[in-house]
């Protein structure tokens, strides 16, 4: 009992954030750019790629968001976030000049000084996935820093594809591949069909120097681990982003526990070796 | 003057501001009555059916669910009468207690009634929550009285709709002194206010409209009879619970599926007025004084007068519950032990809305075989119909319809009629012949 | 926020066949009610006067089960009529105690008990609207009190529905420390399959909860069953232990058939 | 005057009372046994006249049995299904409030609980080291929750010496019990006639000075050691007190699961009464028509659908899961997190599952010797 918490730590309660900027990425996705009311709060609001902050809707509730925006913007925190239930359908609502609560930012983000120089293969899965988004928008802002960078995507469907212009555009930058596999494709699909560890051969990476990004649907980032691994990268390089219920975000309310990591602060994210045990299992 | 209608027919499909729903069909041919019905159409539910079976510990919880408006009446009828047969003696506490207990669903019940159903009538309102813009201070007057009554039923039951604190041999639990303490202090607090709600609703202009009739409801030699006592009418006619059947018959109308009842072959009142025509002298003598001052008589035949009837049953009821929590301590045993014995078990209370009457018949093993229940807006239907008719002639059918359908619906709000209750099930003692 | 704030929203009330209680975790309220009418409009609600059962609401909350072929029509209609439905107590949500008519032959009930059954309108079993129609959200409870009822409208006017709360009343029981009587007295508490909501009333007292909120999320009745063996409860006791107010819930009508025994 | 810590004296049952005096003197409300619904909690007591004594319980899987202590003792009870933990992390309590006016600003503000100084008698060495875990978790920088850290400040711990384990009683095999070794303020054994009294703290030793009392003598310190390692022996229960992570962890998929999943009843009463269980759900309660809304935390359990929801699917959607997980957590991963196993013993598990279900012989059902 050496500790004397503040009361008023901003971490535990929310702050007033108005939003400043509002884009509709698709019909239920839509990114927020919000800045904290209290201008010395704003200005002193630092986080690392990966992070998430908890967003709040008075007299709703609150829910864990990856931040989008680049660490370097001190002008405003982006969120984006996909409309499905309870608050975030309330969320997508919002409008320019609206408040709700924020506080973080909460967790562990990616390792993105030690990608440096490295080739990155970037994985999701499912619909566009926030986390590995921002680090896509970090690497192609600062394209010379980093080596080959590999987008890879994978859908059910062709038309689950969001962003297809944003996939295309991603493509035409230097060193930059986009590559995107649909289990069912259509017409005018200009991708792969089959599924996207199918694609993985084809990754242009020095596979014991490259590092890996993933997030999505659990059985994808197994399964992309494995056959990463079997190509010749090392288990360590590899990162993966999880997702857990949470309430509080700083490790006291238990719902996030992964064996016994809290995903709220040992994450959200992790090496892989470092949930390998138990992602397989279900119930963990 | 309007001239003379020839004939109308007016029907109210669904009345308001009464518990459950019930319709009026009027018809008038040549200014006289042709058709006049309180027609009861909700389903009936069946209890004294769903009661075979039950163990007697089920009874109360399953009984309750009769009425949501007066659940504490259907379980002590039920509690006492089985005790009754058990031979068991409940403590002085239990005894006191529940009598507190049914006071709280007293002032409950007759503050909804009279601000939520009855008042609104007399002001040309629709709602309480209209009537809350004309007299908002009376309204939630009131809506406080009402959750006092509610805080006292949640006291020994833990909630007032359905409540969970009673069982045969007396209460699950005893409330805390310090919770006793609050809440006695709150009710001392609100005598004042009852006090006020009756000059209030006694100053309130009604229909001069008497009329003859019997009344009925139990009566006993010591106190105001809420939970205890023998059946009495105002022709003298006094008898144990048990012997209720021999004088009172339940018969069934094709438009109602709520049964009606006659005591010697004549529709009778139930209900506080009935109670006050026959024991406003058991009143503490501060009440009968605030009665006289305030120029109410009882016995009195003008049913417009129930609803200053129900004010003084509130503070009555809140007066009686201050006095009984007055010494109270948290008793050694709350309950006894019951062992169950065959036989009938009869009982008879005084529910809000009147005389309520219970007849189970119980095994060795403590299973109900059949069980019977008459409510008291089963009792009141036939003196509905029979004080619409002299009434509206009273009032005069050549009124507006307007007029007309008020004046109706103001009479049978009068009586409260609780079609929830009514409709519990109904059960007649025909005979059945077969060929 | 983008919530049209100039209109209150509309609110019937409608009863089918119940016993009126669940009306009252509005009408019980005290003065509370009057601020609550401030919010939204009750555009329908008999018992408290307001008369429009054709109106077009937002929000219609309905007490009682389906009973008669007229309720059928009406339920439809209130549907239609209606942007959210929401079902009060557990007449509504599973067809309330009079669903125990449902084991038997109804019909055959109004014969013996009406000298003219003819004239009793009854649908053969007594049923939740949810067998009839789209219900939007379910409020649980023998009655619902008015926590759950204000809870949904604050909710409501905030633009979105409440958490649902399928949880054991345990998980109340302890949160108010109460010993668990189930253990310490060792009588039949229905508190580990019932959903909470109440506040742990029974327990609450030091008596057994008998299920008033209808069975909880993943109810583990089989066990619960065979825990109320152990307590020495007959298959018949046992039986009715779940053939209470939520009857016809298919938690509790599997689990009382299973019990086996004789009630019927 | 403060006495070295450690000092032992001997409080004669004709003195509890001075005990309690002097407790309230210093501004403590004293919480004691008390029976309620025929089991035993923690409740004010005026006095000490009010402890109930000559009280024991009989404890098995799924009941607890009030008995009377032959020996006419005041702690003969082991313990009743409430630990400390709700006097420091409170089963329900509002975090912060949030009010939004006309204009659609908002206000934020935290709200600290006020709790009365709190005197708990009757402690138990199980409690305390679950205590001592809940400290770990609640109190584990770099954001200590402050409402846990005020309720925990205004406690005063007055153990026992557990001189009657129940049935259900291991703590000796956790190394846990049933002698209070550390974190209380004052820790007593209870003799034939008495206690050896003895301070953990700068408070205890206060309060222990005040009370002037005769030093124990060597015999009743003897007496008194003697009787704990007696307790200790008398358990029948046991767990291994080794870490279980490779046992269980690589059991995931043991038919046992299933076994115990049509047993459960997963009502969440083991995690519920176990000192160490931390979980709780926050929760926003808006008001009408104020734009006023509290925050609130309570109590919740891996045993509840919400508590691994994640949008569309609930990573634990069965009681073959959430038991697991229970297990899993209280006696593997907790290692991981604060180096140690999160059962201290207690047995409140096991005597408090409505349906009986012992963890010890789960464990062994695993495949775990002890
Ligand atoms: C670290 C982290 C980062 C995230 N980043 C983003 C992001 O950038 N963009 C985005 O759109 N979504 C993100 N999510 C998911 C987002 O938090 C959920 O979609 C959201 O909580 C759903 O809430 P709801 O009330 O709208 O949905 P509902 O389905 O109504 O919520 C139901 C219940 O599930 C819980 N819940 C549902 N999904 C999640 C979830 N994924 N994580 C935790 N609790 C959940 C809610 O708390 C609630 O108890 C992230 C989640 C985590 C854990
Ligand atoms: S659910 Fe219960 S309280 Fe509600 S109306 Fe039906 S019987 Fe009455
Ligand atoms: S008393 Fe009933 S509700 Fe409470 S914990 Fe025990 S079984 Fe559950
Ligand atoms: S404890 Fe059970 S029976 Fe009692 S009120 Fe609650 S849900 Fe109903």
């Amino acid at each position: 009992m050496t500790m004397v918490a503040n009361l008023s730590d901003k971490m535990l309660v929310p702050q007033p954030a108005v939003v400043v900027g509002r884009t509709q990425e698709s019909p239920s996705i839509f990114t927020l750019k919000l800045r904290l009311e209290d201008g010395a709060a704003q200005a002193a609001f630092r986080h690392s790629l990966g992070q998430f902050n908890m967003l709040y809707l008075p007299g709703v509730g609150e829910v864990p968001i990856s931040i989008m925006s680049d660490p370097e913007d001190q002008q405003a925190i982006g969120h984006t976030i996909r409309a499905v239930g309870r608050v975030t359908n309330r969320l997508a609502e919002l409008q320019i000049g609206d408040r709700i609560g924020l506080r973080g930012p909460f967790g562990r983000g990616w390792p993105i000084e030690n990608m440096k120089g490295r080739d990155v293969v970037v994985i999701t899965g499912g619909l566009g996935c926030a986390p590995v988004v921002a680090v896509i928008h970090y690497i192609l802002r600062r394209r010379a820093d980093y080596g080959h960078l590999t987008i890879i995507q994978g859908v059910k469907k062709a038309e689950d594809l969001i962003w297809r212009d944003q996939y295309a555009q991603w493509n035409t930058h230097p060193d930059t591949h986009v590559m995107v596999a649909a289990d069912e494709g259509g017409p005018l699909w200009p991708w792969h069909i089959g599924r996207v560890t199918d694609l993985f051969g084809r990754i242009p990476m020095q596979p014991d120097k490259a590092m890996a990004v993933m997030c999505g649907p659990e059985g994808m980032m197994v399964v992309s681990a494995k056959m990463l691994a079997e190509h010749g990268m090392p288990e360590e390089n590899m990162f993966l982003s999880m997702e857990r219920n949470m309430h509080c975000a700083v490790g006291h309310c238990g719902h996030c526990q992964f064996g016994g990591a809290f995903v709220c602060k040992d994450g959200p994210v992790f090496s892989w070796p470092q949930v390998k045990g138990l992602i397989a299992h279900r119930g963990f | 003057m309007t001239e003379q209608r020839k004939s109308l027919t007016l029907k109210v499909p669904v009345l308001t501001r009464v518990e459950g729903e019930g319709a009026l069909d009027l018809r008038i041919v040549d200014g006289n009555i042709e058709e006049l019905r309180l027609r009861i159409f909700e389903p009936p539910r069946f209890f004294e059916k769903f009661l075979e079976g039950r163990h007697y510990s089920e009874v109360p919880d399953i009984v309750a669910r009769i009425c949501g408006i007066c659940p504490v009446a259907y379980q002590m009828t039920a509690v006492q009468a089985l005790e009754k047969l058990f031979g068991v003696e409940v403590s002085p506490w239990v005894h006191d207690m529940r009598r507190v207990f049914y006071c709280g669903e007293w002032i409950q019940s007759h503050a909804l009634h009279i601000h939520l159903l009855a008042a609104p009538d007399f002001f040309g309102c629709n709602s309480a929550i209209e009537l809350a813009r004309i007299h908002p201070d009376v309204v939630r007057r009131g809506l406080r009285l009402q959750e006092l009554g509610n805080e006292i039923m949640a006291l020994f039951g833990a909630r007032s709709v359905h409540p969970v604190g009673l069982r045969v041999g007396g209460f699950h639990h005893a409330p805390a002194l310090s919770q006793v303490k609050i809440l006695r202090q709150k009710l001392m607090d609100a005598i004042p206010e009852a006090e006020a709600l009756v000059r209030w609703t006694s100053s309130i202009p009604l229909p001069a409209d008497s009329q003859p009739f019997v009344s009925v409801a139990l009566k006993h030699d010591s106190t105001y009879a809420i939970e205890t006592g023998f059946i009495a009418a105002s022709d003298g006619f006094l008898v144990d619970s048990q012997e209720y059947d021999a004088h009172f018959a339940e018969y069934q109308q094709p438009y109602s599926t709520a049964l009606f009842s006659a005591y010697h072959q004549q529709p009778y009142l139930v209900g506080p007025l009935a109670r006050l025509n026959l024991s406003q002298n058991q009143l503490p003598e501060n009440i009968r004084k605030l009665i006289a001052e305030t120029g109410l008589v009882f016995p009195n035949g003008n049913v417009f007068i129930s609803m200053a009837a129900r004010a003084v049953e509130i503070l009555f009821a809140l007066q009686e519950a201050a006095r009984l929590l007055g010494n109270y301590a948290v008793p050694d045993s709350r309950h006894v032990s019951v062992r169950p014995r065959a036989g009938i078990a009869f009982g008879a209370t005084e529910a809000p809305r009147g005389l309520l009457w219970h007849r189970y018949e119980v095994d060795e093993a403590g299973l109900i075989k059949n069980a019977r229940i008459v409510p008291p807006t089963s009792q009141n239907q036939a003196r509905i119909e029979e004080d619409l008719r002299l009434s509206l002639l009273n009032f005069g059918l050549n009124q507006p319809d307007d007029a007309l359908r008020l004046h109706c619906e103001k009479v049978i709000r009068n009586y409260d009629p609780c079609i929830s209750c009514a409709t519990h099930f109904l059960r007649v003692n025909v005979e059945r012949s077969s060929s | 926020m983008s919530a049209n704030k100039s209109a209150k929203p509309k609110v019937a009330v409608h009863k089918f066949s119940s016993c009126d209680g669940c009306q009252l975790a509005l009408l019980d309220m005290g003065p509370a009610l009057l601020d609550l009418a401030e919010q939204v409009d009750f555009v329908h609600f008999a018992e408290a006067g307001p008369f429009d059962d054709q109106a077009r609401v937002d929000l219609a909350f309905v007490e009682g089960s389906i009973a008669t072929s007229e309720d059928l029509a009406r339920i439809r209609l209130i549907r239609e009529n209606s942007k959210m439905l929401i079902a009060i107590g557990a007449c509504a949500t599973s067809g309330g105690i009079q669903a125990l008519r449902n084991y038997a032959n109804g019909m055959q009930w109004a014969a013996q008990i009406y000298p003219q059954p003819e004239h009793i309108d009854s649908l053969p079993q007594s049923t939740p609207l949810s067998a009839h129609v789209k219900v939007d959200f379910e409020l649980w409870g023998c009655p619902v009190n008015s926590t759950q009822i204000v809870g949904f409208i604050n909710n409501f006017l905030l633009g979105v529905l409440p958490r649902d709360n399928a949880d054991k009343v345990c998980t109340e029981c302890k949160r108010r420390r109460l010993p668990c009587v189930l253990v310490s007295r060792g009588i039949p508490c229905m508190g580990p399959v019932t959903r909470a909501g109440c506040g742990a009333l029974c327990p609450g007292l030091g008596r057994d909860c008998y299920g008033c909120y209808g069975p909880a999320e993943n109810p583990n009745t089989d066990s619960l069953t065979a825990q109320f063996r152990r307590l020495g409860l007959s298959p018949d006791d046992i039986a009715r232990r779940f053939k209470n107010v939520n009857n016809f819930s298919p938690a509790f009508r599997e689990a009382a058939a299973k019990a086996g025994g004789t009630h019927d | 005057m403060n006495l070295p810590l450690g000092t032992l004296r001997f409080l004669g049952f004709h003195k509890l009372h001075e005990l309690f005096g002097e407790l309230q003197f210093r501004g403590y409300r004293c919480m004691g046994p008390a029976i309620e619904y025929d089991a035993i909690v923690f409740r004010e007591l005026a006095s000490a006249k009010e402890l109930p004594r000559g009280v024991q319980a009989e404890q098995s899987p799924g009941q607890f049995r009030l008995t009377r202590d032959p020996r006419n003792r005041y702690f003969a009870w082991a313990n009743g299904p409430q630990a400390i933990k709700p006097f420091a992390f409170a089963p329900r309590e509002s975090l912060w409030q949030v009010q939004r006016d006309q204009e659609g600003a908002l206000k934020f503000e935290p709200l600290a609980p006020q709790p009365a100084k709190t005197a708990i008698i009757g402690v138990r060495a199980c409690d305390l080291a679950g205590l001592a875990l809940q400290d770990a978790h609640f109190l584990k920088p770099p954001y200590p929750d402050p409402n846990y850290e005020i309720r925990r400040k205004s406690l005063f711990l007055v153990a026992v010496q557990c001189a009657e384990p129940a049935a259900t009683c291991f703590c000796a095999s956790t190394g846990d019990g049933p002698t209070p070794q550390s974190g209380f303020d004052l820790t007593l054994a209870e003799m034939e006639n008495g206690f050896v009294i003895s301070a953990g703290s700068e408070a205890g030793t206060e309060v222990l000075a005040a009370l002037k009392l005769e030093e124990a003598t060597p015999k009743q310190v003897q007496e008194a050691k003697e009787q704990g390692e007696a307790a200790a022996q008398k358990q029948s229960r046991s767990l291994p007190g080794r870490d279980l992570r490779p046992v269980l962890m690589n059991n995931l998929e043991h038919a046992r699961w299933d076994n115990v999943a049509a047993r459960c009843l997963s009502c969440g009463n083991c995690t519920a009464v176990c000192p160490t269980c931390f979980c709780h759900a926050e929760m926003d309660e808006p008001s009408t028509g104020t734009g006023e809304s509290l925050h609130v935390r309570q109590w919740d359990s891996c045993f509840n659908e919400g508590h691994a929801c994640i949008h569309g699917h609930n990573v634990r959607p069965d009681t073959r899961t959430r038991y697991r997980q229970w297990l899993t957590h209280k006696l593997a991963s907790w290692h991981d997190q604060y180096g140690r196993s999160g059962c201290v013993g207690c047995g409140r598990c096991i005597t408090w599952c409505p349906a009986g279900i012992d963890l010890t012989e789960e464990i062994a059902a695993l495949g775990v010797n002890a």
